[in-house]
């Protein structure tokens, strides 16, 4: 049987599937499914410092092969994190990852201090696709210098690897995974979702409460792909790969794009035990293809 | 809540593009309680990627009862189903309706019935009256009419067009008299919830509704199916379906 | 019945229902099933200056509600088209509207001036999407600066109406669609296909002999309206909207959003009569509505 | 090249899942000829948003049948058309074989033997002598074989594990004595013609090959399904499907 645990940064996971922040939140909804062991790594919910209302409803927009959804970070908040979602999950072996978002540096790097001695906690993914409260509202992630800002003020605090999550919505992903990479990131994901938007006729208003929202979903795979194979050509630190994977196959195209893991959100939804059933399928891969370990097929795209 | 392929048992085909499919689960039936509803995977492709959340209808035995509307691409390719298919359905799932030790008034309108139908038979199982009031456009919209004597005490049948029982909207039939002391229960569309939490309010009362919401995971963890509640905003799918009537802020059409 | 002819710039269209360059061939191929001069417009394939063999095959790679295209511009080259391609429109009644690409902005300007004369021409739609090559084979349509250039220079030469087709890869499509109002641009059009890229899993090789492609098709829609949406919000020039439209309820989406007319380029592969099946929806809208003229619906999102 | 709706008039399932459709369009039937194609759209929402291109297997009086192997989603989608459904059909399209006035040899590989089929029934009511080489993976596969009698003077099953007929590739069957004067036709994967393409040119011959590639108009007008040529790119649905064998430059494998 082949080897399929991957590095991370300074992280070991035993797997390469996770699941992706905001869609399987704080690590005990699925319980009901399967034990979140048995997945290499569970991202948890986004949270910032304060807790968060949301945005107003509708959040959630039904599109070709995606949604949208503008959820608007809606979280308990560090203090209720650490005193009752981090301790939730006590009992509950797996690895867990925490994202965090922020309006401004500081907060990033508050959250990033708070979760030093928090338990429970593997590593950290930072969500730059957050707006920058000081810089006009513009996600941070858009800026090359903004997201090199952040990784370094967490990096220069956090005990823990730093995963920068970076924002698809920009001209040249590269320019934005080298400043990550410069900024000390141990690896960085992509991709968020995409900024869209969906009106309903009848009404003639948006679907979404907040007008847009970000597209994920199947829609948005050939995007990821591209995105997360530039990258991988861009930098050297590991790459997790994501958008709209469904299947062993679509998780396979990540991987041989240079994603050393793959994430799920969207396609989580419609099968709670697609990633098993991906993790099953990538080992049938490399067993077909007489591969001792996944990294033989992590960036073996033929040129 | 439960991951299952069910197969299909049933198919019943309604006019007004009614469908009912009953699926054998006894996993389902076993924790099964009215109000809860079930998450159905309608493509085995990539679209639509989201599945279709369906009240329960009826929990009997082994098997578990839908009826649903087709009013889109999702509830069309699930009305494609036949005997002898196997569904993936996540259920039971959500806040049931508390049953509360008193005669009960039912509000239905046009798909929501599917809730009260399961929570009249208990509620019949259990010994206790039950008035049901059921809005629907026309004559044509009743479909679950014949099963509904079986599940209340009294049956009264509103359309808009007069074409079966009473003319009007199921919330013209909501006063001190058919109130009583009833406990009240409603599933329906915003337009009627709202009438109705308006009216109730008047009267000092309260009622338990079982309200739909654009959902994603159906399992708690998206937050996208939120509603706006005197608590902040609550999720449909897990602190609901079933939210008290005077606890609901807004309603997303603004009324 | 309503009013559904619109203006594109000094442009007048009987509908606004067009069909996207690329798409649609040079204006006869699509002829076996109805007269062009039932839609609004025909956005003939794209030309540059000298004839283009394009893309190594596979040019074509379906996902999930969409397609991956790298056709590579093939393409007869100026002379050809002026010699043989527009000539073959002569018989054919109809609005026809040359999209043009270049190497450089000198290519563009010598294009449209070759055009100025031309016969069957109604407007011209100049394609910042292709590589600049003196700038190191960036498109000119991610900078504004390019983009007001090259709008100018084809504006400084055309007698037709000029309309500037986007790039959606952009992390600002409002700067860029100023740029082209900037540069005396008529219209703007978008949105072009966005980057992307498909990986055969067994063969570990792109599904494209050009490695990436552009993402057309229903899956990218929900990104398109809210990029015409937006530049609604940042221009006065009419918009010619597109991405992914396939049904009327599509084509009002973008119509509410802000467009003036829209373009089917993917979904006339799925259905060849959905222009016309779409010019009907939109009229049984109107009338539903009660509206006397498509204007009412242009730009009437609430907000 | 008509859009039509046809109506499904028979449905057939063979072993390794090959699937015949005969649909009823007397406008496609007036003009088809063998080698053309048609274009079928496999869904009626947005996924697969493309056409799916399938020979004309045969065309009779007013119907049109096509054999196919499902392979993938849109192939699987078509297999689950029931007769009396309608298919949004547009065709014929492309270049048919030239009938060249001389005995034929037909070279097809798996389910390349669809626009062979047609050639050979024209080339037998024409009075030609036929002789087709088919090869297949087993006998199994070989779901026509029995319908081929008919179209052909001689035939010759090739399976590459010997469970019907010869053993080997239907290439290992071309040699001066096959050839002789014939004029040669063939349709199969694409290592079957790359294979057969070099065979020919040592024997200093060309033939007529029916090409595929992956289709987005199928109209001639995106340039989408090109393959390289002496002459350049040339389209398969317009300039092709069929082509002669020694112009094709380049095999998409590489081969
Ligand atoms: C807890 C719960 C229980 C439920 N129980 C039942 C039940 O028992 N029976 C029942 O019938 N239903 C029930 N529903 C409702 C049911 O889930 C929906 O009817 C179903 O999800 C609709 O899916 P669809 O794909 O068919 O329609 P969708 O495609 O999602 O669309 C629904 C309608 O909106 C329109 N629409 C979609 N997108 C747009 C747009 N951009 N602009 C304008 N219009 C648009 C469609 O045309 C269609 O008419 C329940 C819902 C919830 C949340
Ligand atoms: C002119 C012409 C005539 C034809 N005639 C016939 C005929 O008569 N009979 C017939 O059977 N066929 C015929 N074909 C072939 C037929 O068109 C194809 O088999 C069909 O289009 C496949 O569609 P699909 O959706 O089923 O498969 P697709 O989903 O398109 O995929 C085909 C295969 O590729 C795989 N695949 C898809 N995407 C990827 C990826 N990213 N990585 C790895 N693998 C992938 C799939 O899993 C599948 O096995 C013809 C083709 C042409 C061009
Ligand atoms: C409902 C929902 C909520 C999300 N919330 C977050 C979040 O809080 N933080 C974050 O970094 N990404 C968030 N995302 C993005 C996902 O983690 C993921 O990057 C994206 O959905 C693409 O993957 P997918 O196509 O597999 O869903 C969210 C996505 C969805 C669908
Ligand atoms: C096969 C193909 C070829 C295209 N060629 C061109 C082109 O030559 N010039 C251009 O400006 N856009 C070209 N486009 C982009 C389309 O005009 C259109 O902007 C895009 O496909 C989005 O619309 P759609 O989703 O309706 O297809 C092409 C698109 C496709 C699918
Ligand atoms: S649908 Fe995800 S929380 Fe309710
Ligand atoms: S598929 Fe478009 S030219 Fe052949």
């Amino acid at each position: 049987m082949a080897d399929i645990n991957v590095k991370i940064g300074p992280l070991v996971l035993k797997n390469p599937v996770t699941v992706a922040s905001g869609t399987y939140g704080y690590g005990t909804e699925f319980l009901d499914f399967y034990p979140p062991c048995e997945l290499g790594a569970v991202f948890l919910k986004g949270i910032t410092l304060k807790p968060r209302a949301g945005n107003k409803p509708p959040r959630i927009a039904e599109t070709p092969a995606g949604m949208l959804n503008a959820i608007g970070l809606q979280n308990v908040g560090l203090e209720d994190f650490l005193k009752i979602k981090l301790p939730a999950l006590n009992n509950v072996p797996g690895v867990f990852i925490a994202n965090i978002s922020g309006d401004c540096v500081e907060e990033f790097v508050q959250i990033a201090q708070a979760l030093n001695d928090a338990p429970n906690l593997a590593a950290l993914e930072v969500n730059v696709s957050c707006p920058n409260l000081q810089q006009g509202g513009m996600a941070f992630g858009v800026s090359a210098q903004a997201t090199e800002e952040i990784t370094q003020a967490v990096r220069n605090v956090s005990r823990l690897p730093v995963i920068v999550k970076l924002s698809p919505n920009v001209t040249n992903i590269c320019e934005i995974a080298r400043a990550a990479e410069a900024g000390g990131a141990d690896a960085v994901s992509l991709v968020n979702t995409f900024l869209g938007m969906a009106i309903d006729v009848e009404k003639r208003r948006p679907m979404l409460g907040n007008f847009t929202g970000g597209l994920s979903g199947p829609a948005i795979r050939p995007i990821a792909v591209r995105m997360v194979w530039q990258t991988s050509k861009a930098v050297k630190i590991p790459i997790l790969g994501m958008g709209g994977i469904r299947t062993a196959r679509d998780a396979i195209e990540f991987f041989l794009a240079g994603a050393t893991a793959i994430s799920m959100g969207t396609a989580v939804f419609q099968d709670p035990s697609a990633p098993l059933k991906i993790i099953k399928g990538i080992k049938k891969y490399l067993a077909a293809h007489k591969h001792h370990s996944i990294y033989e097929i992590i960036g073996a795209l033929e040129a | 809540m439960k991951q299952v392929l069910a197969r299909i048992i049933d198919v019943n085909f309604f006019e007004s593009d009614y469908v009912s499919l009953t699926f054998k689960s006894p996993e389902i039936v076993a924790e099964a309680q009215p109000g809860q509803f079930v998450n159905i995977r309608v493509s085995e492709g990539p679209h639509p990627i989201l599945r279709r959340p369906i009240s329960i209808f009826d929990a009997d035995e082994e098997a578990v009862c839908i009826l649903f509307k087709v009013v889109g691409e999702g509830t069309r390719l699930l009305s494609e189903v036949r005997k002898g298919d196997y569904l993936d359905v996540i259920g039971p799932i959500g806040h049931p309706f508390k049953i509360e030790p008193a005669p009960a008034l039912l509000v239905a309108g046009g798909a929501g019935i599917a809730p009260l139908h399961f929570l009249g038979r208990r509620l019949r199982e259990s010994g206790f009256d039950v008035h049901l009031i059921y809005g629907v456009r026309t004559r044509k919209e009743a479909v679950a009419a014949i099963d509904l004597v079986r599940v209340s005490t009294r049956l009264t049948i509103v359309t808009e067009d007069g074409s079966l029982g009473e003319r009007g909207l199921a919330t013209d039939f909501i006063n001190k008299k058919t109130l009583g002391d009833r406990a009240v229960y409603a599933c329906g569309p915003e337009p009627m919830l709202a009438a109705l939490q308006t009216k109730l309010a008047a009267m000092g009362k309260s009622a338990q509704f079982s309200l739909e919401s654009r959902m994603a995971c159906g399992a708690g963890a998206c937050q996208g199916c939120a509603i706006a509640t005197q608590s902040g905003y609550q999720r449909v799918c897990a602190d609901g379906p079933v939210f008290d009537s005077d606890k609901i802020l807004k309603w997303s059409d603004g009324a």
